[in-house]
Order: structure tokens, then C-alpha cells, then sequence
């Protein structure tokens, strides 16, 4: 399985990552691919910046773990996650979760497994900037039960 | 020393990202956050335990009863919010 | 709902596409997608080339139904569809299907369906060159259940 | 006119993609089938009668029993493989 995580500040190009995880094997039929983008509202309120931080080195060995553990579940040929930091404004790319693998239904289930669970374990943090201050987002419950399904 | 690290809100709200901690006489997580409560100011401790913040040792989510050694580095955060 | 189909000999490129999906609506959160690669392998023959053909007209109405149908299901704010036709080779990109949504699962769920609805209900034929010749591809019976389960 | 098309191995077996019919006397698609025997060949009867082939008439999937007139398209194909 190869693998690649990156967390970084710059934006990362979709199209070439789908042609890394296609050429990581002939073996891959099927990319099934999650693009995160920052959106202009929020509960309401119009969102003009996004600031994100992380707990640099615990991140990524989170991140390997999700992968590990959906590479267990499905069949996984390739998989590539990366994460941006720092300051980002509505329509930026905020995540790329991509994952090949020879049959598609394991390509989209083990990419949203990946997601979801990045989304409530892997230890990153959203502040928003919004028409009324800056605050800190709280996760959202959805979110967790999204996540917790997979144990089901 | 332990290395005390702290992110997003309680970074912000306690001022600093970091912190230094001689080691002697802690033996678990809950020792580290009355320390912090001692030396930086009482607002550490109605923070540190919050319900809802996350505590890591060596960047392993640990529960409050976790040991503690010289050398370790303690993280505390509230829950994550990323993707 | 943005919508765009094509079927195409040419290939297509997947970060092109997901830019415009993403540039569709500041509304939307979150793109999935399922890129089809030829693979080189089927049923333990190696495969060296692939053709497709299509009926013209009829398939870009059934494509139209499904993305619809999608759109009557879940949040759908943006949806490309794109299959190539004519000679392929292992490696190929063959199809793209994008959803861009407000949520996530929806984006998923929305994509997933597509794609199992295009492998078995839009007018698409196979043929395979392998070593012992060259073979028209009958449908799998896992398809077809995968796609019946949408109407459980 | 009706208008038959075939498509990917029927195509190829019966060796063209299109044919043309009087559509005068064919009321549904079973009738289609029969003169395009008769007109066609035997092989033509035995391909289009197979459990598994597909119907269309002007674009939409239908059964053998599904009604045709003149100006319709009639198409003939193996199940779908796309994707």
C-alpha cells in the first residue's frame, strides 16, 4: 500500500494526485477521491477566513494510523490525505482524501472511513472569522455519530 | 522538565503555546495540571479541567490518570474540528 | 444544480474537474469523486487494450436521469459526469462522476450512486483485448445487486 | 421507416449497425424481431430472441411487447458494461 500524508500550508493540485494514486499500480480500477472546501457560511453567518492549526508530529502519526486501519477494512492499493494549515478563505481546498484500489465499493468506503474519522481523531483546529469576531469551532455532534457508525 | 503544550482556544486564552515543568513529584497528568494551576495563575486550572478538553501524553490521547515522566511532553486540547 | 456530461474519446483532466465543481458555489463543502481506470488484469487474463462504444444521444439521456435522480435524493449543488469512448489501454482513465455538495455524505452518497447506476444502467459497452483474443464483457452480477441496493 | 440499431456483439455477429424496415404491418417489437428474420436471416431471429438481450424503442428501454410505429428507432443490444 503506498501511502503519502502531508500537512502544509501551500494549496496541493487534485489532478495530480489522482495521477499518483492511478499510477501507483495497474492493479487500481477505481479512485475514490474527498475534496474539503472552506465554505462563505456557517451556522448563519457569513465566514470570510478560516484559520487552521494542528499538534505538528501527533497529526500525522494520527493520520497513518486512520490509513493503517482503513487499509485493514478494504482493499487499499494507494492512499494520499493532505491537510492545510495556516490562514485559508472561502472556496479554498482545505482536504484531499484519495484512495485507489481495484474495486471501486472499497475505494469509496475506505475514503470516507478516512474522512470521517479525520475529521473527529486527527487533532486539527478550525478558527473561523466571521462579520461578528473570530471564534473557535466546536465539533459537531453529526460528526462524531458519522464517525462512530463505522464501529457498528 | 516536562514539556507542556497547548493549542487553539487554551492557547490563545492562556497566552502562551508552551510551558516548562521540573518533573519532580508528578506522578500523572492530574499532578501537571495542579502544578500548572500553582505556578501560572488559577485560570490554568478552571480551564485544563473542562470537561471537554483532550489531554495527550507523548501525543497519545490519555486519560487524566495517565503517568507522567521527566522528558514527556503533555498536550492538552479541546476536541478537534478538522477536515 | 450544475450539471455536465460527456462522453468523449479524448481524455479529460480530474483536477480540472474538480475545480470547476468547486468553483460551481461558494455553498459547497465537499466534492467526491470516482475516477474508473482501466486496469490491466480481469478474471486472471492480462488485458492489453479495452474499446468502448456507446449508443449516441441515448446515453447522455440516461445519464441526465441518474444525475436527476441524484439531485431528487440528496443536496447536489454540482455533478460531472464524463466516459470515454473508443480504444483505451491499461492505465486509462476511463470514467470521471463528481458531486459537489454542502455535506459530505451526501456529496459521497450522491457519487456512489451515479457511478453504480452507470454500470448498469447506461447504454456502455466493453471489449477486452486479451492474450486469447478479444472478448465483449458481459455484465457482473455484483453490479447490477450493487445498484438494486439504492432502492432498498 | 423503422430504423433497427445494433449495438457491440450484435453488431458485429450480424455484421451491420443499421438496418431499415417498411414499417407497414409491424405493430410492436416481436413483430420487428420476426421480419428481421425473415428478412435478415435466421441468425438474426435466434440473436434477437436471447433472454438477455436489451430493447429500446426511440431511446428508451422497453419491452418486446412495447408498440412501434413508423419513424420509430428500435435498438437491439447486450446488457450494459460500462463504468
Amino acid at each position: 500500500m503506498n501511502i503519502r500524508i502531508s500537512i502544509q500550508a501551500a494549496s496541493f493540485d487534485p489532478g495530480d494526485e489522482i495521477r499518483e494514486l492511478r499510477q501507483a499500480s495497474l492493479d487500481v480500477g477505481g479512485i475514490s477521491v474527498f475534496v474539503g472546501v472552506v465554505r462563505d457560511t456557517n451556522e448563519e453567518d457569513s465566514v470570510s477566513g478560516l484559520f487552521l492549526e494542528h499538534y505538528p508530529g501527533m497529526t500525522e502519526k494520527q493520520i497513518k494510523t486512520i490509513v493503517d486501519e482503513a487499509g485493514s477494512r478494504w482493499d487499499v492499493r494507494a492512499a494520499t490525505v493532505i491537510h492545510r494549515v495556516g490562514q485559508l478563505h472561502p472556496g479554498d481546498e482545505i482536504v484531499f482524501v484519495g484512495v485507489g484500489s481495484h474495486h471501486r465499493g472499497d475505494a469509496f468506503d475506505a475514503c470516507e472511513f478516512i474522512i470521517d474519522y479525520l475529521k473527529t481523531r486527527a487533532t486539527f483546529w478550525k478558527k473561523e472569522t466571521t462579520g461578528t469576531g473570530d471564534r473557535w469551532l466546536v465539533t459537531g455532534d453529526s460528526d462524531i455519530q458519522t464517525a462512530d457508525s463505522w464501529n457498528k | 522538565m516536562i514539556k507542556v503544550v497547548l493549542f487553539a482556544n487554551l492557547r490563545e486564552e492562556l497566552g502562551t503555546k508552551s510551558v516548562c515543568l521540573e518533573s519532580a513529584g508528578l506522578s500523572d497528568v492530574q499532578d501537571v495540571i495542579e502544578k500548572l494551576g500553582d505556578e501560572q495563575g488559577a485560570n490554568w486550572l478552571e480551564l485544563l479541567t473542562h470537561d471537554n478538553i483532550l489531554v495527550a501524553v507523548n501525543q497519545e490521547i490519555m486519560d487524566r490518570d495517565a503517568g507522567v515522566a521527566d522528558a514527556d511532553e503533555v498536550a492538552f486540547f479541546p476536541p478537534v474540528t478538522g477536515g
